[in-house]
């Protein structure tokens, strides 16, 4: 030994290999966080570039549409897409408020009316003939489809009234499952038999006529609708996405993916659809030629919703709508400028307002502009009339009903599950719907807080203080609801309490949304909180929700049957606006109040936040095309998202800077290890040995 | 199964698994060995601490499922109600969210001052209950989960797993392969399926989780007996003359107690996660009975507020937290307690 | 080898045959098929819609054939229709795949690293402060719910710090920047236990007799621990990270809800709000199918690193 | 008995002795009462082998007969894997038997009923090499002790625990040893404990499974004192399974040598040291350290 | 440097303490010894006397952090290695100084080749790959495989228990160390396989000139191979002397008893001399002799007086009162000799020696 054991210079191939695969820990580990730091270096924004610059709308909804499918789509995130691809023969106009105006679309010209004998068939054979009406209504004769592989060549072919005609063939389909199919049965000539033929038979024959629904002879745009009962309501129907033409080589061609696969003939077509991602639409060059509006109501122009006026539509080449489920990520999309708008119908953005119902100063800075637009709908709690303690027509009955709906207090509901945005409904009827009048008042939807009315009717309806005396316990009202999630709890969380202070018991029964309707099927409900949304614009589309022959399975969810009612509402369903409609409207309206089957809450505010970006927004409570009315200032937003979009690094380097500071000592102990002596006498200080 | 989802039942379970580990602990200190155990579990801090933090969550629940029916309001007061409305603030409801220790509620458009202002310490939720009562009480549903599922599938693990152990042959083969099947399904999806198939409920949850989670022990309990079965000690009483069913008892079983215990400790945490978590997917206890996961799931709408409701989120997650924390303390001070040989 | 590989894919089909009649059992036996009709076919469904939804879905048929339905089928990938849109399930599964396993996959890849990683330097320090604080953070790490993580750091690293998009996944902006948060979170939310887990392993080679060796040949112990321990310890690291898949699915539920990633999590989310059986069917059948091939790859990587094995 | 007395004939196998029967001389079973004789026992394990679990088997023990007398040590010597554990496992019962008879007391095993083999079991105990793991650590001494009379149901439960305290005297630990747990004793302790329980039941004959080689030295000798005494009070039968010559030399009246699963040669300690016949017999003694430094043998033994 | 005839290896007072939870324990207490050049150095014991420690504390492989060299001195060469930094002690090991252990199925790496396992050794101090396999091939064939070039190949697991004990050696032998040290190497094997590695050590040592310390339980070992002996009892070396003359005439109590309580042919029929107790705790030795509670001979002042290593009343190194004049109450040699015949101490145990007549006699009785 000449240098003692100390020493090994001669060490070097094993050595040499770990000191390179410990070189390739470091480089590996730095390289990960170089990359990490690389990728949070670009943008945190979802889009591409070219979307970012080009004119395209970012919008947002709350789930993928469930069908894309015109005759079978129902809500309102659906319309939202369905309706900018599927044009109908009438829209509503862009601006006109008070009456919304209904003006021609795809139609060539207003439909004509005719008296036309109607045979029906009774059901003990005989015949009989009735007045019946006949409309006639005409497209225009340039109209194509959208290109796509389910036409020859891909090219869209031309529109003729035979597409309509097919609509509404698939809408007697029962497969189909149209919802508004009810407001045609009983009143377009054959639909029942159609739709009966279509039951029962295996292969599905399109080709056969309706009876009710015909084809013009001579004229391919031309198309008749023959109904055997005045139906005034038709012309709104007309405006809805059902009755928009369907390409019967589309759903064909698509079979069970049509309702993912829309072809129409709108502004747009949807070129991209990424389940829960994103669902683009493009403008559609075959589009009919449409223009933006010119004259709208006064203050508009003001507004600059007429800057555009004359432009063609649409005024953006493209709409992304992100599909967001979560309303934290999508406010925080919404925040960092790379949405649009907030959702329609999300309750989390609303929380945007200071004390005063105002938008917060740190949004408003942002450019951001609030809208609140009351919709043309009505919450209501209804009582199954058919429940033996709550239901039915009787004098005590009636007067425990009407205790229990003058403890709901509509003002707290509003202030707390609201926000305050949202109006206290009185009746059915909502605002802007003829023979809504703002003047009534429900005397049984008057709260005070001592309850003294309340209390005093229910002691008179027997329970006094709420306790039943024949069994001496409390009274018991069982709640349905689906209220599964957090929002819903707690809204069932201050109903029940409202009510409880009558001395009624509450009970909640969630359950899931299949069961709830099966519940409500069968009748096994008891007091459930509901609401409607109009198809269109008349008090006949509200009114009808307690019409008895509507009850379940029809929409009438109260199943409230009052022969009163009944015969108003048949009197009232056919006649044209008018002070004699009102005034039957008026008398219906008394009947029910006081047989109080349900208890009006709410007509609901949407409230929305749209960024100064966005040009020519204003809420139409039934179209739901407006997309293609926006404009977007480009420029603007990117500048804007830039400013709002630059990372922070100073807490990634305070981290580092943590675990560098951190682990000198742990370096320290390394030293230590390797250049320790081992007698414990001479080393002193090892960390490790304690 | 309307008893199972009585009340009564739903009380029970808590009331079962606190007297069960008060049980344990009783019967621990009589034996010299689990005397040794504590011994050492004395002596670590964090251990004792863990202890104490899970006796206190534990005597909330038995508070929580302890009550009576009030007559006048026909409402179920359970003791910690009326400890609460002892104490004034806490049993005190306001009309909507307020913001710990605030004046007014939070949220609302036109701000309203509230009943008992500045005392709610973590602020009201939705409907202006106190959030920290509400998160006291949270920890009688941590306890009928995890203490209900434990009730369920401990015994079904033991008896399998020492089934498969100890005879082995076909038993094992059956009993494995059972095992092996639930294993090879993700968990997280045979919960999913089995909370479809069942329906939502507290009793539905426990029999889901106690189907999912019993593979686990009795995999460890195979495993251990597999081990006991060949030693000496066991074939000294077979020798004896001790017939199965003894050994399994009186020898092997006892043996096989520390790992077991063990393994519940850290199991106990999981479940009371695996809650929030089934709640957040939709799938949880339901709205009637309050749970951390309710509150936690409420937060993802809370927390897109402006301002944003971050304490019912906050108390939720730290109650939870600190039990499992405490649990998972206990869990590895028990491991060194009991088993010192594992210690680094 | 070969052999070894034929021999764990054969002995997986009985445990495949066994969860396909367990899923039966399930859906079939215990679930009546009218429920999901009646909610599927919205408001009010006459009986007559009923049945035939029923029979478009093939609900109706005897139950031999159902059987064959949920195992033969499920074998061939045919998963059938989804009860609630009626779309393809395979389709939409084919399409969701590909965001969920890139995620997954690199999450898992280095949560696994990362653990190994820190396992190693804990144990390395094992009985200094770095294992201690290491082993207290574990404990910290895994006593949070997952939920709470994401939320947490989706609200900070997204959208305080904006160190990337807090939605989305759009193949033509870069996938990197989309991924960068939900890796992170998954990473956190699951290393704690690995950590722990890991460091377990590491410490139990460590008091091996063969370590003595080592030491008394003179190596190093940076080498000790990388070239002999670590080895070692991976035979047991390996047989845990199956176990860590089904936590994946479960991150991969949650994350892809948040971050809106178009994966297979937001589809069985979807699923699961709709009572849509069709899908949570197979989307069980897929995630078993997984968990296996885990299980038979967990074994050839085992037969790879021990020796013991591979030449049973 | 002295080397030279060959009394092979006793025995009818014997007389059919081929090259696979073991070399045989002298062995007492013809001169007392045979206690337990075995006959051709033969173990297979299974081992699987292909895909779907072709059968094949690994045999452990084969062929393998002896008797032992009354009050008589009986050393079963092997190395490991030979199968001497093995053979005394199925002696127990505690494994089941491919094929052989045993009996015992003069009556084979195999055709009694359930019962009586339960009672012919309870004759017959065993002590085990690990002292650590022979005892279940859950239970008292008392326990362990009582056990067995328990399960035999015999005595009162007083009798048994005045039994339980006689027995732990016998075995040289002190009364108060009952209440204690195995953890508290040590190796040499536990091993009388054990020792002891075997006893509680009043066997007759008792398998030795290597019951010192975990033992110090200093230990080992209480041990083999203590079971030379038991034996000489109690009139037990041993069958001493052991790979340490030493103590077989020391203590067994007769010696079989096993070696992969047959019994190469038998005979008493003094044929089988003194003149062993067989190659690995001859191997085995060779290979045991001398106590005498000057006479070194094992260098040079060879390594190849 | 250190001079040629000063001893290789040469442990002074060396302790070796443990932090347990019950207190500090001293596994090894104040051991000395010397080991010459080429010479077999046996320490001898039984469990718990700290015999395995003294050798990991010479390689200082201590477990930590519970356990730590308190005091000592491990002269190497003339060099203290308690003086090396860790890093320097290192490179000693395996080079200079190494180690094999008892349990071969456990100690080579299950899942590195025996080749890799072997050149490791080499390669650590610097040897190239090339030089390193072909001395590896040529160190298995040197300990006996029967195909080398295929051992090098195959994992340990497909060795038996004596194939590996031989790799270990072979690794242990790598850079040509001067000191081997070998705890327990043969107790987990048969004992065919013993006499094979015990002789295979002893060649290798005659050929190399290295010097081996041997740690081992069996005195039947130590009479086999060692040139000298120490006797551990209590983390003390109690006795040490040249092999034959510790064989023929065993000093200390403790000596004598294990001697006496091996059994064998020559004791037949007899009852063994026994050692009552227990060895006593390592954290709570007794104070002053350690085997004084379990000695034969013991009186007052063996519990109050701690004996010293070197009595003058012998003529090696015996830590006993009675071989120390200078301690009061000594009885004397003919009480002491009577006591030992009376225990059976006087006779040494053979495996050779006839029967003794009392010894059939009893036998007899027995039957």
């Amino acid at each position: 030994m000449q240098s003692g054991p100390a020493a090994d210079p001669s060490a070097t191939g094993f050595r040499r290999r770990a000191a390179r695969f410990r070189a390739a820990v470091v480089v590996t580990s730095v390289a990960v966080v170089l990359a990490a730091i690389a990728g949070a270096g670009c943008s945190n924004s979802p889009y591409t570039p070219q979307e970012m610059q080009g004119k395209v709308q970012f919008r947002t909804i709350g789930a993928d549409p469930k069908s894309l499918d015109p005759s079978f789509s129902y809500t309102v995130d659906e319309a939202l897409i369905v309706d900018l691809i599927y044009p109908t023969f009438y829209k509503y106009h862009y601006l006109k408020r008070d009456p919304f105006v209904l003006e021609l679309n795809l139609g060539a010209k207003e439909p004509v009316k005719t008296a036309w004998p109607v045979t029906i068939k009774e059901k003990d054979g005989k015949t009989r003939t009735v007045q019946g009406e006949r409309y006639s209504f005409t497209l225009k004769n340039d109209l194509r489809f959208q290109d796509d592989p389910c036409f020859p060549d891909g090219k869209g072919r031309h529109i003729t009234a035979k597409d309509v005609v097919y609509s509404f063939k698939r809408m007697a389909d029962p497969s189909v499952q149209c919802p508004v199919a009810p407001y045609f049965a009983d009143k377009i000539v054959g639909w029942p038999e159609y739709s009966e033929a279509f039951e029962k038979a295996k292969e599905k024959n399109y080709d056969k006529e309706m009876e009710g629904v015909q084809l013009d002879p001579k004229d391919p745009y031309t198309f008749h609708v023959i109904l055997n009962q005045p139906y005034p309501q038709l012309r709104y129907l007309m405006a809805m996405h059902f009755t928009a033409p369907q390409a019967r080589e589309a759903v064909e061609y698509y079979k069970d993916e049509y309702p993912r696969h829309p072809v129409g003939c709108g502004p747009y077509y949807l070129s991209d659809y990424q389940p829960k991602q994103r669902l683009v639409l493009t403008v559609n060059p075959n589009r009919h030629k449409d223009v933006y509006p010119s004259i709208g109501m006064p203050g508009d122009a003001e507004a600059g919703l007429l800057a555009d006026a004359g432009k063609q539509l649409p005024l953006t080449e493209k709409i992304v709508f992100n599909i967001i489920r979560e309303s934290t990520s999508s406010w925080n999309l919404f925040t960092q400028g790379y949405l649009d708008a907030a959702g329609v119908n999300n309750n989390n953005f609303q929380q945007v307002f200071t004390a005063s119902n105002a938008l917060s100063p740190e949004l408003e800075k942002k450019g951001v502009s609030l809208r609140k637009e009351t919709e043309m709908c009505v919450y209501y709690f209804a009582f199954n009339m058919n429940d033996p303690v709550y239901g039915g027509l009787s004098e005590k009955n009636k007067k425990l009903r009407q205790a229990i709906s003058l403890s709901i207090n509509a003002d707290e509901y509003i202030q707390l599950l609201k926000q305050g945005n949202a109006s206290p409904a009185e009746w059915v009827l909502p605002p802007g719907v003829f023979g809504y009048d703002p003047s009534f008042q429900n005397p049984y939807r008057r709260f005070d807080p001592q309850l003294t009315r309340a209390k005093k009717l229910l002691a008179e309806a027997g329970y006094p203080d709420g306790v039943d005396p024949k069994t001496g316990e409390k009274l018991t009202l069982y709640y349905d609801n689906t209220a599964t999630n957090a929002a819903g709890r707690q809204s069932v969380g201050i109903v029940s309490r409202m009510i409880e202070r009558l001395g009624i018991k509450v009970v909640s029964r969630p359950s899931l949304p299949d069961q709830f309707q099966a519940k409500l099927l069968k009748g096994q409900h008891q007091f459930i909180f509901y609401g409607w949304y109009a198809d269109y614009p008349d008090p006949e589309n509200f009114v009808f929700l307690l019409y008895g022959p509507n009850k379940r399975p029809g929409p009438n969810s109260a199943n409230y049957a009052n022969p009163e009612y009944d015969r108003l509402f048949e009197q009232m369903r056919a006649m044209d606006d008018g002070p004699a409609r009102e005034e039957v409207i008026r008398k219906m309206r008394a009947v029910s109040v006081e047989d109080c089957a349900w208890i009006p809450v709410i007509h609901n505010v949407a409230v929305s936040l749209t960024y100064d970006w966005v040009k020519n927004v204003k809420a139409h409570p039934l179209a739901s095309d407006a997309a293609q009315y926006r404009n977007i200032d480009v420029d603007l937003r990117q500048s804007r998202q830039r400013a709002w979009n630059k990372p922070n690094f100073v807490p990634l380097v305070v981290l580092a800077a943590i675990i560098v500071v951190g682990s000198l000592p742990a370096v320290a102990v390394v030293r230590q290890r390797v250049n320790r002596r081992v007698r414990r006498a001479d080393a002193g200080g090892e960390g490790d040995d304690s | 199964m309307s008893f199972f989802q009585s009340d009564f039942f739903l009380n029970l379970v808590p009331c079962c698994v606190v007297a069960l580990l008060l049980f344990a602990i009783w019967r621990a200190g009589k034996q010299p060995l689990w005397a040794e155990a504590y011994r050492r579990l004395r002596r670590n801090k964090v251990a004792i601490f863990a202890l104490v933090i899970i006796g206190l969550y534990g005597t909330l629940a038995l508070l929580e499922s302890l009550g009576t029916t009030d007559k006048a309001s026909q409402t179920r007061i359970t003791l910690l109600d009326r400890i609460a409305q002892k104490t004034g603030a806490l049993a005190v409801q306001e009309r909507y969210y307020s913001a710990p220790l605030a004046t007014m509620t939070t949220g609302e458009a036109n701000p309203q001052p509230l009943k008992a202002p500045g005392q709610h310490l973590l602020g009201t939720d939705g409907v202006g209950n106190d959030v920290l009562l509400q998160t006291l009480k949270g920890a009688r549903t941590a306890f009928l989960i995890g203490g209900g599922t434990l009730l369920i599938s401990t015994p079904l693990a033991l008896l399998f797993g020492l089934m498969a152990g100890y005879y082995g042959k076909w038993q094992d083969d059956l009993i494995q392969y059972i095992y092996g099947v639930l294993a090879s399904i993700p968990t997280i999806l045979l919960l999913i399926a089995l909370i479809l198939v069942l329906g939502r409920g507290p009793v539905q949850i426990c029999v889901a989780l106690g189907i999912t989670s019993w593979v686990g022990l009795c995999r460890l309990t195979r495993g251990e007996t597999l081990k006991h079965r060949d030693r000496e000690y066991v074939r000294g009483a077979k020798a004896l003359g001790v017939s199965d069913f003894g050994i399994l008892t009186r020898h092997i079983l006892p043996n096989l107690l520390p790992v077991v215990i063990i393994s519940l400790t850290l199991g106990f945490s999981g479940l009371v996660l695996q809650e929030s978590i089934l709640a957040y997917l939709g799938l949880g206890v339901g709205g009637n009975i309050g749970s951390w996961g309710n509150m936690i799931d409420a937060a993802r709408d809370e927390l897109a507020r402006e301002p944003v409701i971050w304490w019912n989120l906050t108390s939720a997650s730290v109650a939870l937290f600190i039990l499992v924390l405490a649990f998972n303390f206990l869990g590895d001070a028990l491991r060194d307690a009991i088993d010192p040989r594992l210690r680094s | 080898m070969l052999r070894y590989v034929i021999r764990r894919i054969l002995l997986a089909i009985p445990t495949l045959i066994g969860v396909l009649l367990l899923t039966f059992f399930l859906f079939f036996g215990l679930k009546n098929p009218e429920v999901i009709a009646r909610q599927n076919l919205g408001k009010n469904p006459t009986q007559a819609q009923i049945q035939q939804w029923l029979a478009d879905h093939g609900y109706d048929k005897p139950l031999a054939e159902q059987l064959k339905r949920s195992t033969v089928d499920m074998l061939l990938f045919n998963f059938g229709q989804s009860d609630t849109t009626g779309e393809e399930i395979k389709e939409r599964i084919k399409k969701g795949a590909g965001p969920s396993l890139t995620i997954q996959a690199i999450i898992f890849a280095t949560g696994l690293t990362i653990a190994i990683l820190i396992a190693v330097l804990v144990a390395y320090f094992r009985g200094t402060y770095v294992d201690r604080f290491g082993t207290l953070l574990t404990v910290v790490l895994i006593s949070i719910v997952y939920v709470t993580y994401i939320i947490g750091l989706q609200y900070y690293l997204g959208k305080r710090l904006q160190y990337g998009p807090v939605w989305g996944f759009n193949r033509e902006a870069g996938l990197a920047k989309f991924i960068l948060i939900p890796v992170v979170i998954g990473v956190v939310a699951g290393i704690g236990a690995s950590i722990r887990l890991y460091r377990t392993f590491l410490l139990d080679e460590i008091n091996q007799d063969y370590v003595r060796t080592a030491r008394a040949k003179g190596v190093p112990e940076g080498t000790v621990l990388l070239r002999h321990v670590l080895k070692n310890a991976m035979i047991p690291i390996l047989t845990t990270t199956v176990a860590t898949i089904p936590t994946l699915i479960l991150g991969g539920l949650l994350l892809e809800n948040f971050f809106g990633i178009p994966g297979l999590g937001g589809y069985l989310i979807d699923a699961i709000t709709n009572l849509d059986f069709a899908v949570v069917r197979a989307m069980v059948f897929l995630g078993t199918l997984l968990t296996l091939i885990g299980y038979i790859l967990t074994d050839i990587a085992y037969a790879l690193v021990d020796p013991r094995v591979r030449l049973e | 008995m002295s080397a030279g007395d060959k009394t092979g004939g006793a025995n009818p196998w014997e007389l059919s002795a081929n090259g696979d029967r073991p070399a045989v001389r002298g062995g007492s079973a013809g001169t007392g009462e045979v206690v337990l004789s075995v006959r051709n026992l033969r173990k297979e394990f299974p081992i699987r082998k292909g895909i779907l679990g072709k059968k094949a088997f690994k045999v452990a023990v084969e062929d393998v007969s002896f008797d032992i007398g009354a009050g008589k040590t009986l050393a079963l010597v092997g190395e490991s894997g030979s199968g001497k554990s093995t053979v005394g496992l199925m002696l127990l019962g505690l494994l089941p038997v491919t094929s052989g008879e045993i009996s015992f007391l003069g009556r084979p095993l195999s055709d009694r009923s359930a019962a009586e083999r339960r009672e012919l079991r309870r004759k017959m105990q065993v002590v085990f090499q690990d002292p650590y793991a022979s005892l279940n650590a859950r239970m008292t001494v008392r326990q362990a002790l009582t056990e067995g009379m328990a399960v035999h149901r015999l005595g009162t439960p007083a009798e048994r625990e005045a039994k339980a305290a006689a027995l732990l005297k016998q075995v040289g630990l002190a009364e108060s040893a009952l209440d204690r747990y195995p953890h508290e004793f040590s190796g040499g302790q536990r091993q009388r404990i054990a020792i002891a329980r075997a006893l509680s039941v009043d066997p007759q004959f008792i398998v030795l499974d290597e019951p010192t080689s975990a033992l110090d030295v200093s230990v080992q000798s209480q041990v083999l004192n203590l079971l030379r005494r038991l034996q000489r009070e109690r009139g037990l039968t041993y069958l001493f399974i052991t790979h340490n010559l030493a103590v077989v030399e020391y203590l067994a009246d007769e010696v079989c040598v096993m070696e992969a699963g047959r019994i190469v040669e038998r005979g008493t300690v003094d044929e089988i040291f003194d003149t062993p016949q067989e190659a690995y017999t001859r191997r085995l003694l060779s290979s045991i350290p001398s106590l005498d430094p000057s006479t070194r043998r094992l260098v040079g033994a060879g390594t190849r | 440097m250190a001079s040629e005839n000063a001893p290789l290896l040469q442990v002074k007072n060396l302790r070796t303490y443990f932090n347990t939870p019950r207190g500090t324990a001293k596994a090894v207490d104040g051991v000395s010894f010397t080991l010459e050049r080429g010479k077999t150095l046996a320490i001898v014991g039984e469990s718990g006397c700290g015999k395995s420690m003294t050798a990991l504390s010479i390689l200082q492989l201590v477990p930590e952090p519970a356990g730590y060299i308190e005091d000592g001195r491990i002269l190497f060469e003339g060099r203290d290695l308690l003086d090396l930094t860790w890093e320097q002690m290192r490179a000693v090991r395996g080079k200079d100084i190494a180690m094999i252990f008892q349990e071969p199925m456990t100690s080579l790496n299950p899942v590195y080749t025996i080749g890799y396992q072997i050149r490791e050794a080499m390669l650590i101090h610097g040897k190239e790959a090339g030089a390193a396999q072909a001395r590896a091939l040529d160190l298995l064939r040197r300990v006996g495989l029967s195909d080398p070039e295929q051992a090098l190949r195959q994992y340990p697991h497909e060795l038996s228990g004596g194939m590996r004990q031989r790799v270990m050696i072979a690794i242990a032998l790598a850079n040509r160390p001067k000191v081997l040290i070998a705890d327990e190497p043969t107790t987990a094997l048969d004992v065919t396989v013993q006499a094979q590695i015990l002789a295979l050590i002893r060649e290798l040592q005659e050929e190399t000139g290295m010097s081996v310390l041997l740690i081992t339980h069996d005195l039947g070992i130590v009479a086999e191979v060692a040139d000298d002996v120490c006797v551990m009892y209590a983390g003390q070396v109690v006795e040490s002397a040249p092999t034959r003359d510790l064989f023929h005439d065993p000093q200390h109590p403790y000596t004598k008893g294990l001697f006496a309580s091996l059994p064998a042919r020559n004791r037949r029929g007899q009852d063994l001399a026994t050692l009552e107790g227990v060895v006593p705790d390592s954290t709570n030795w007794p104070k002053a002799c350690r085997f004084a509670p379990r000695c034969p001979f013991r009186w007052q002042e063996c519990d109050t007086i701690p004996p010293i290593p070197n009595p003058p009343a012998s003529d090696r190194p015996v830590r006993c009162h009675l071989y120390n004049p200078a301690i009061p109450g000594r009885p004397d040699a003919s009480t002491v000799r009577k006591e030992e015949e009376a225990r059976g101490l006087a006779v040494l145990p053979s495996h050779d020696d006839a029967p003794a007549p009392a010894s059939q006699k009893d036998a007899e009785v027995g039957r």
